[in-house]
């Protein structure tokens, strides 16, 4: 087997996660790299998604009786143990939502119905980039056209990486937004927080970042950031589908206004005006995702009794790995940077002519499980002129051999195909 | 029964004969909610220099936030107000304990009738209940101050 | 044991679900009298999440391997269960949500940014009830806030039910939209649908329907309804957290312009411009709630074993049941209607002047969950003159004993602070 | 391999040759996208009369979609109208059958080179591949009709 410097013990790792012994396609191996699309789940958090259910489901906040009480504490407790993985200066900061596309388009409805300063309208300017999952595109693209606001963004260069040459022309004294992906899903670039955060402040502009395939991967800070917002998502951090984090800075939580209306988000309610509850409760309307975020505290607690840096450090070696090992199958090209400097754990590549989805069709049949298309980025197909790639994405339970098994499986799609 | 140490004969005596209660002459006034559960309360505070003359109030409320209503009267009313701040801290880090602090004599010094509360702050959901006057009187009374100041 | 006509059999239900065996309070049994804030689960929904995470579980509509394939099919085949459930004139008129209050914002913001004929705009109205629960009045104040509309709503009889005396001065030319709740959650009450929406047509106004307490308890038609819209959240009917549904009618799904923006909802995406996908998935940003909808899929199958006649049926005799014997409580004075007819399985009550929240207090002690305050439905509170309600809510797996230790309960809390 | 009965030698032949590739003139254009995948395709349709004259297209896809269109411009091109509308719709119903329908002689004789695609039917995400060329000529057809009407 290789042996790399930094990496898990994969061994006991993956026996936590019961779905990494599934035999596919009659009794062949799941090879999982599709870990930039969603995550498996270690038995750590399914437990503790069945004790929920089993021992004290009850809705929370307003309950008198046993079940109410535990489950609000558990429920409080997951913030608190978020709050604490991202470094968060209050516990208050963090928002709970269904998904990081609800954390992003709140803040975007936040702002276009915001009071001043914060007011985006007619005459102000949001900053996004071409390398943006969907997610965080939309919700600006819907923003500005509801608000006459002028989107505008950062565009790329042939390596893969954001292109800030002009980065005093496009964030400007109009600029009242600046939003940007942390770690790119489809090139899994890893973008210079710095230099855009200290163009952001020195207009005044807030700053958002999506930290989707961060969050997973990496030690998160949120205040060495220096972000506004953090966004990010449960299901690609072990934890729960339905569940997402939206982090922000308490005074602009308390300066905003709420997005969504409904019960949990109140101070009180007349029929003819209602005042809201202070956050995070303001932005939480509604039964929240309970067992979810349960789900996700513990995921964090899984990920946190690993370490942060150790999973880096391993993903860090496994994609070095592969990037060396994907470079020598002939036709094979990566769409994003060829090294692991500055760079996260998927790999987008195309082979020769051969179509993204006839490539992970045969990898399927071989039990690889990769993802193939857009990747819910498309404006980076566009810009480099491909319909699609396929990409392989690893995480604290890839392991070296999980690379030679696509490697070889690219050997087999060329064969078919040839 | 477990729920008497939240039901102390105090708390149910103030509940039921509450000291000070209905609106008077005031340097400030506030309403606060508890939006969980309904609970409100309007709460003045009148200032003599640096002391407090009155705490007045009315609300609606469980039998917590009402006896704690009462106790607050009680104890606040004619203290300086350095005082009564110690008095509302010490009464928050009661509330705060999650059952875990044993009121000793140096407490209930301080505290008297409120350190019958000790047993409510095993009762996440009540303590809202049991805070919900002294959070009002500690705004009330800020308010009365900037109001002196600007004025 | 009390015998009433119409009852399920509930020795053998309530082994399906596993909380009802947890002691509280020292070994005293668990009495779950808070169905009306969220139902509790059976293993069969639980079984059918293990089985997501353990087995399947990816992302859903853009994975060409097995685990997607598997997982899309499971999350489309929860659709067409619903669809089936409320009998959906399509399976493509049914959005999966995070909860019901998401649900009912949807409606509320498609309606403000949508272009003639729905735009709710100023010299529009928008007419609900006092009866709604804050879900269904706070988005529409928020609409109202922001648009300019006037919001208008029905009041209450003494008796706790609509007072549509007035309805033709409330539902006017300029109505828009009539928003109101199928069943309430504080008063028990069953809405004359006919009636609203007879008026709603007249006047051309859509109707939106919240049916969260209808679609736990009754079997839900949307099509007999004549509803536009029909809100529901999973977690009241056997199902996860976490989970929402929203149908509504095809031909607006189609006209409506999208609310989140993001991936899964759209067609196609360029920095320039975007065009989203046809319906549901045009209001499903992001990675949806997958394991949610599943489990959805699987507590509607359960229900439906059940037969939704039957729960009704059973609801209706614990109900009556229940109402009798409340009313024998010396100083108890039900706030709602007081007999069983037209009314659903949530008894709300003061007890003399002894608060809610002791009543509750005391109960819990006993190992009885009740909820109480104002059940996110102030306004009715405010109407009746009281600061909050102490409520009693069955489920099919309630039972007459249950009922009893409950009045039993009441007798001790009268004695303590007697 | 299972792989073989949906990369049939048949539709890799038509994906590396492709059947009246490109753009011609036509009555009327239309884009589809698969925006699950991101496959496109432009056509455009001539009709003479009731026959089809040409189906023209180009665009970017998989084997699956490419060889599907291919195919399609084999069948259709030059057949009656009503004729093509049958055609479409069986192998509509071929590729919705996941892997439930064997194709016979009957079904031979109308899709004949389509019927390859019978075992695509059972990877649902390569149905939409399989299908997008067709649903692109049945749009294209209505809107040159449509236009043709309205002339
Ligand atoms: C009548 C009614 N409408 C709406 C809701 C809101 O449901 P959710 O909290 O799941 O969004 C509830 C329950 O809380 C309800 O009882
Ligand atoms: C970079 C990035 N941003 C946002 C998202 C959206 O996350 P979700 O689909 O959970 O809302 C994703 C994942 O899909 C992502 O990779």
């Amino acid at each position: 087997m290789t042996q790399l410097p930094g990496l898990l013990d994969t061994e006991a790792i993956r026996k936590d996660f019961p779905i990494l012994d599934r035999l596919v396609h009659d009794g062949k191996k799941l090879v999982y790299l599709d870990n930039a699309a969603t995550s498996q789940k270690p038995r750590q958090v399914l437990d503790v998604l069945s004790d929920y259910y089993e021992r004290y489901n009850s809705n929370v906040h307003r309950g008198v009786h046993v079940l109410a009480e535990e489950a609000t504490a558990a429920y409080e407790s997951a913030r608190d143990k978020v709050a604490e993985f991202i470094n968060a200066p209050s516990r208050n900061e963090v928002i709970f939502t269904k998904n990081a596309s609800e954390s992003l388009n709140l803040v975007a409805n936040m702002l276009g119905f915001a009071d001043e300063p914060y007011r985006v309208e007619r005459g102000t300017e949001v900053v996004i980039t071409e390398m943006e999952h969907h997610s965080n595109i939309v919700p600006w693209q819907l923003l500005s056209q509801r608000t006459g606001a002028k989107l505008k963004w950062f565009g790329l260069t042939d390596e893969g990486r954001l292109d800030l040459s002009n980065i005093d022309e496009v964030i400007t004294e109009q600029t009242k937004v600046v939003s940007f992906v942390l770690v790119s899903n489809i090139l899994g670039t890893v973008n210079p927080v710095e230099a855009i955060v200290r163009r952001a402040q020195e207009v005044g502009a807030l700053v958002v970042v999506d930290a989707s395939q961060a969050a997973p991967h990496m030690p998160l800070d949120v205040q060495a950031l220096q972000a506004d917002f953090v966004a990010f998502t449960g299901h690609k951090m072990c934890g729960p589908t339905g569940i997402g984090v939206l982090w922000g800075r308490q005074e602009l939580l308390e300066d905003l206004p709420p997005f969504l209306g409904g019960g949990e988000m109140i101070e009180t309610v007349s029929m003819h005006s209602s005042t809201y509850a202070p956050a995070p409760h303001k932005f939480e309307a509604g039964t929240p995702p309970i067992a979810q975020a349960i789900g996700l505290g513990a995921a964090v607690d899984y990920l946190s009794s690993i370490g942060m840096e150790n999973i880096a450090a391993h993903e860090h070696a496994i994609t070095a790995y592969a990037l060396e090992r994907l470079s020598a199958v002939p036709d094979l090209r990566i769409v994003g940077p060829v090294t692991a400097e500055d760079r996260g754990a998927a790999i987008s590549f195309t082979l020769g002519d051969i179509h993204p989805h006839d490539v992970g069709q045969v990898l399927d049949e071989l039990g690889i499980a990769v993802r193939v298309g857009h990747h819910c980025a498309r404006p980076v197909c566009l810009r480099y002129g491909i319909p699609a790639t396929t990409r392989a994405s690893f995480y604290l339970y890839s392991t070296p051999a999980e690379v030679d098994a696509l490697v070889e499986g690219l050997e087999h799609v060329r064969n078919f195909f040839g | 029964m477990k729920l008497d140490s939240m039901y102390q004969d105090v708390i149910l005596d103030h509940y039921k004969h509450p000291h000070g209660r209905g609106l008077r002459d005031g340097d400030a006034e506030v309403h606060h909610v508890n939006p969980t559960c309904g609970d409100e309360i309007t709460l003045r505070v009148k200032l003599n220099g640096t002391t407090i003359a009155d705490v007045s109030y009315e609300g609606q409320g469980c039998s917590i936030s009402q006896a704690s209503a009462s106790v607050l009267n009680d104890l606040l009313v004619g203290k300086e107000l350095t005082e009564a701040q110690k008095v509302q801290e010490l009464f928050l880090e009661l509330m705060q304990s999650k059952g875990k602090v044993e009121p000793d004599d140096a407490m209930e010094e301080v505290l008297e009738d409120a350190v019958a509360f000790a047993g409510v702050s095993k009762y996440p959901a009540r303590v809202k209940c049991a805070l919900l006057s002294w959070m009002a009187w500690k705004d009330a009374t800020a308010q009365a101050l900037a109001e002196r100041e600007t004025a």
